[in-house]
């Protein structure tokens, strides 16, 4: 029983700690700049759809694709960001359309380039690690303490570093920030790029336990919006709390009925949320 | 040496002008303000140097340089520094972390404990959050994180807005003290009497146009023009 | 309290002719640490044209977005026409007869002069018949409130267009249109040539012989001209408060505009 | 009245002199050209049967249920500035509440109860939904993710409540219309009248529409969609307004599904998700939204050429449709019809200088 419950956890846990890189990538384009990008899910297809190719195509190694994917995914967002995104700050409306354009575009061309069927992404970690209660899998232990270690990496860029510090003085305020001698606009190219570059290291990060297809997207797209709103948008820590509550509870859900039933109930529950608590559930004290 | 000068600048929001040829010159090195009503058009003027808004008509130049047209990080780039009327003030940052926000240029920043040397308060605060600062330590903070990258020109939009007497005592020490080693300032007030203490040359503005001007001394004698455009009593 | 005192020597013109239409008590609103309204009472009798000066950040647009429900009290009450409206949405408080008029006109830039009139007009009766025709008494009165100013643009031309001095008009007859009995215009005349300015506050003056008109206005000349009665808010709180006259000799609100340490 | 005015009328077009300036009348050709234009492809229509092939009818039948719902979703959208992403929701509810009920109770007038409960049904659901999220002050783009989760939610809850739905299998042999008045008469529309009866709907809304866009209500709209802020300061409530409209444009979603699931006898899951749910979208925006022809234009053309050129070009579509999604927003928000307008006026200025 203990067994099954542990297994249970760290299966929720990995899961969430997952989402909650994606999440980040959504808060931090949608906190930064106001925009709905509705690409993330596509961002995350091609970052998976990297880590497939690498070796499968290129015959290097995994890891080699979990370093490209981030570069790569984070540079189709700079140029989305270039050529898109930049006319249509201020039409919030505006960037949901053309975001769902592009993903549509990018998922389209995957399926052109690659097919639609799904591919299996090879186990880097194969094997189990004995943690005494239970034996887990070594590579979904891996992905634990990798997500872990982004989210504390990223969270203690913002909080430490002065360009962490002026992209927060950004969000709150981007009129007063250019009065600082920031440019407004390049630092919404690197926000956007940096926002991307995390959906694409999610997918990768996540290819070996899934199956990676065209449209693996959608499901992530939605679980990381409901992950950011839940939490709140005042603060990018929040998305932690949101996405153990979306990805965990699906996941713990998933033991007892349908994944189709679960997905559902977390999904009217967080609607149910949103109604109840617009602001988030994190406490004001938390926005930084 | 004229370190700025506007010559007809005109410039507005949408359609309407709110300035029409607006003229000024400042020296180096000293302190100069820019009174007026509410209304006149002093922020706007303000707001055309830095680039928030750019001129429809005139010309901007710093240090020989016409700056019309530059976006605020471009003029803030070249030596410029605004403290906005509102502050400006990221709420949610602390105050050292307010503090390291502007761009600085390693060879000439003033390093943020020297900051502190002009607002000890501000060093007391550094963990506060900005929301929770009181007008006075937001102005000090202001100032203080403007002169961070130790600007050309300091532009100050009613700094003693708001304030009570006595911290508007602080602030005026602090800009005096400011002055003192030289920097040059614009000072947007609509407060009169503190605005006249601290400079020596005075601009007035009436309906988007400067009025009058002249050194503050003669200025303060001049008490029927100064209630004239600035003062409440009936004409 | 100095500031009571002071602002009791000035009132005693209308107040005990006229009921009282407008009352607030204790209004006091705050943004984090920030105080921008610091229990203000204002009492304005039906009928009176009173005027609200101060300095930049006396807080008197967020006095107005309290009025007129855009924002809520922090703390205090309103009383309108006898009965509390404290928390009252925007909407509630129109229809109960309070307008506004906002200092950037609000209009819809791509609906014409006339459609943006129509609009206030129609509130008075509205309809959620979504099959139901325009009346044409809507139209009729659309055309007649423009009439009442001198107007010099085509009514039937998209206000995204309209000179600023256009759009304030146009602003101020819109919150004109919903008949109300008091009527909040906040600097009706901002960005106005001089010579509309003076006759947009004849028409002001005109109009509150109707109804109750409270204005924040930063030409102080036009304010000593036209009002009854003047408040000075400076930093959130009211530091005088009488007639035109009384205003101009007061040393308090001299020290306020000019400064004073 | 001096002799020199000479009025001189060919058609719409007029010629007036006027004491030595010319003016040429072309606010009459617009309106005569447009409602010549209209009457024209109107007659062509109901004339198309005997011209085009039963298949080509049989898709632009369809075409003009699609065009049904683009116009529900240009009312919300279009008009009332709300952007919903989950709007196949209520189409694909209408479409299951006319199966569910006429496979259920065989009566031959069942469909036309049908057509109303599935008129009602999603009516009442998007009035709750949006009474709701508006009275709670929800964002307009909290809203938009809402709507789009309700549209993955409806096409999972259809696979799973299969007693009802039949799960992914979905429900067939949803019958056509008919008429039964007991004892004096019965009639089943033929296959073949379906279209008449889908162009009959069709401009049937069309109308519908065109007078709530017209009515007070319809003003009011328009002014939320420029400035909520102000509609809320001249006394409206903003949220009963737009409650009111996303209930009646749900309703008409719902009507265009239950005549879809009449006509194609078929209905399954993916009718109610995402991706029906964002190509109307694609068709509104294309057409030309906060016009109620562009929408109706954009989604008949976008269909049929589906229908037409997918086979030749398979996933290209797709990817085509996303980048001109991508190209409408950027540089032509205001779509086919704008286009259309933009030339008019280019036309006019030119009428004037010659």
């Amino acid at each position: 029983m203990a067994e099954i419950a542990i297994t249970l956890l760290l299966n929720a846990l990995s899961a969430a700690l997952a989402l909650s890189l994606v999440a980040l990538g959504l808060a931090i384009i949608f906190g930064f700049m106001g925009v709905i990008n509705l690409a993330h899910g596509a961002f995350l297809t091609v970052g998976a759809y990297v880590v497939w190719m690498v070796p499968a195509k290129l015959g290097l190694s995994f890891w080699v694709g979990l370093v490209l994917a981030p570069i790569i995914v984070g540079l189709i967002g700079a140029l989305i960001e270039r050529f898109v995104i930049r006319y249509l700050y201020d039409r919030l409306l505006d960037t949901i359309l053309a975001t769902w354009g592009i993903s549509l575009a990018l998922v389209e061309l995957v399926k052109l380039a690659f097919g639609t069927t799904s591919k299996s992404v090879s186990n880097p970690l194969r094997g189990s690690v004995d943690l005494g209660v239970t034996v887990y899998p070594t590579y979904r232990l891996f992905l634990i303490g990798f997500c872990l270690a982004i989210l504390v990496a990223v969270f203690a860029f913002f909080k430490s570093t002065d360009i962490g510090v002026r992209l927060r003085a950004v969000i709150q305020d981007p009129d007063a920030a250019s009065l600082q001698g920031l440019n407004k606009t390049r630092m919404y190219q690197y926000s956007f790029a940096s926002g991307a570059a995390l959906a694409g290291l999610g997918g990768a990060a996540i290819a070996p336990i899934t199956t990676v297809d065209p449209t693996m997207g959608v499901t992530y797209l939605l679980e990381s919006f409901f992950a950011v709103i839940l939490g709140g948008t005042g603060a990018l820590i929040a998305v932690v709390p949101g996405s153990l509550i979306v990805a965990g509870s699906t996941n713990v859900m998933t033991f007892i009925i349908s994944p189709v039933l679960a997905q559902t109930i977390v999904f009217v529950f967080v609607i149910v949320a949103m109604i109840i608590r617009p602001q988030g559930i994190v406490p004001e004290a938390w926005h930084e | 040496m004229v370190l700025l000068e506007l010559s007809d600048v005109h410039a507005g929001y949408g359609g309407g002008n709110v300035i029409n040829g607006v003229s000024l010159t400042i020296e180096e090195g000293t302190v100069v303000s820019l009174l007026g009503r509410n209304g006149v058009g002093k922020t706007t003027t303000l707001r055309s140097i830095v680039g928030v808004i750019s001129p429809d008509r005139g010309t901007v130049s710093f240090d020989s340089l016409d700056i019309s047209g530059f976006e605020p990080h471009e003029t803030y780039k070249q030596g410029i520094s605004l403290v906005p009327e509102d502050r400006g003030i990221f709420p949610d940052l602390t105050v050292s972390e307010n503090l390291r926000v502007p761009l600085v240029d390693t060879d000439d920043e003033r390093s943020i404990a020297e900051i502190y040397g002009y607002f000890p308060k501000l060093e007391e605060l550094q963990d506060s959050k900005g929301r929770n600062l009181s007008g006075g330590e937001q102005q000090m903070l202001a100032i203080g994180r403007a002169l961070r990258q130790n600007p050309r020109l300091l532009l100050l939009d009613e700094p003693s807005e708001g304030l009570a007497p006595q911290i508007i005592e602080d602030v005026g020490r602090a800009i005096e003290t400011i002055a003192e080693e030289g920097m040059t300032i614009l000072v947007v007030e609509q407060n009169t009497k503190f605005a006249l203490d601290i400079s020596s040359h005075a601009y007035i503005m009436a309906d988007g146009q400067i009025v009058m001007d002249g050194s503050t001394n003669e200025l303060r004698d001049d008490e029927e023009r100064l209630e004239k455009y600035l003062g409440v009593h009936e004409t | 309290m100095t500031t009571a005192e002071t602002a009791s020597e000035g009132t005693n013109t209308a107040e005990s002719a006229e009921p009282v239409l407008l009352r607030t008590e204790n209004l006091t609103r705050q943004f984090g640490s920030l105080v921008a309204v610091n229990d203000v009472n204002l009492s304005i009798p039906r009928g009176e044209f009173h005027s609200i000066i101060g300095p930049n950040g006396a807080g008197k647009t967020t006095l107005f977005n309290m009025l007129a429900g855009t924002l809520p009290e922090s703390e205090g009450r309103v009383v309108f026409d006898g009965d509390e409206i404290t928390g009252l949405k925007d909407y509630e408080r129109v229809q109960r007869g309070i307008s506004r008029a906002f200092q950037t006109p609000q209009l819809f830039p791509g609906l014409t002069v006339l459609e943006n009139l129509r609009l206030a007009v129609q509130a008075q009766n509205q309809s959620f018949n979504p099959l139901k025709k325009t009346d044409p008494a809507h139209e009729r009165r659309a055309h007649e409130v423009l009439e009442q100013i001198k107007f010099d643009a085509d009514p039937g031309q998209a206000t995204e267009n309209l000179s600023h001095g256009n759009k304030k008009k146009l602003e101020l007859l819109m919150s004109l249109s919903v008949d109300p009995d008091l009527l909040l215009l906040d600097e009706p005349t901002s960005g106005v040539s001089h010579a509309d300015s003076e006759s947009l506050m004849e028409f002001i003056s005109k109009t509150s012989r109707e109804r109750t008109v409270l204005l924040i206005e930063h030409n102080v000349d036009l304010v000593l001209e036209y009002s009854d009665r003047i408040t000075v808010l400076n930093r959130g709180e009211v530091i005088s408060q009488g007639t035109p006259s009384y205003i101009t000799d007061d040393e308090t609100v001299q020290d306020a505009y000019m400064g004073s340490y | 009245m001096s002799n020199n005015n000479r009025n001189l009328a060919i058609g719409p077009v007029e010629l007036s002199v006027a004491d030595g300036s010319m003016q040429l009348s072309i606010g009459r050709l617009q309106t005569d050209a447009k409602k010549l234009l209209l009457g024209t492809s109107l007659l062509v229509l109901l004339a198309a049967p005997a011209i085009f092939t039963g298949y080509f009818i049989g898709l632009l039948a369809v075409a003009f249920l699609y065009a049904i719902f683009a116009i529900s979703v240009d009312l919300v959208w279009g008009y009332a500035g709300i952007l919903t992403f989950g709007h196949a929701a209520f189409f694909g509810l209408g479409a299951y509440l006319m199966g569910v009920i006429t496979t259920e109770l065989s009566l031959p007038s069942i469909g036309l109860l049908g057509l109303l409960i599935a008129f009602l049904g999603p009516a009442l659901v998007g009035l709750v939904v949006a009474g709701v999220l508006f009275s709670r002050g929800i964002s307009e783009e909290y809203f938009t993710i809402i709507t789009l989760a309700l549209a993955i939610v409806a096409s999972q809850a259809a696979l799973i409540l299969s007693d009802i739905t039949g799960g992914s299998n979905g429900l067939t042999g949803i019958p056509l219309l008919g008429i039964e008045i007991p004892g004096i008469m019965t009639y089943r529309l033929p296959y073949e009248l379906f279209y008449f009866v889908a162009l009959v709907a069709l401009v049937g809304v069309y109308l519908v529409g065109k007078r709530i866009v017209q009515s007070p209500f319809g003003t009011t709209l328009a002014g939320i969609n420029e400035n909520e802020t102000k509609v809320s300061s001249l006394g409206y409530d903003p949220v009963k307004y737009k409650t009111l409209v996303f209930g009646l444009s749900t309703g008409i979603a719902g009507f265009a599904g239950a005549l879809y699931a009449a006509y194609s006898g078929f209905i399954s899951p993916p009718l109610l998700g995402f991706a029906l749910s964002t190509e109307v979208l694609i068709w509104v925006l294309v057409g030309g939204r906060g016009t109620l022809i562009g929408p109706v234009i954009g989604a008949t053309a976008l269909y049929l050429a589906e229908n037409m050129f997918s086979g030749l070009f398979l996933n290209t579509w797709v990817l085509g449709l996303g980048l001109l999604l991508v190209a409408i927003v950027l540089v032509f928000p205001a779509g086919v019809v704008g286009v259309f307008s933009l030339a008019e006026q280019k036309l006019n200025r030119y009428l004037e200088e010659t």
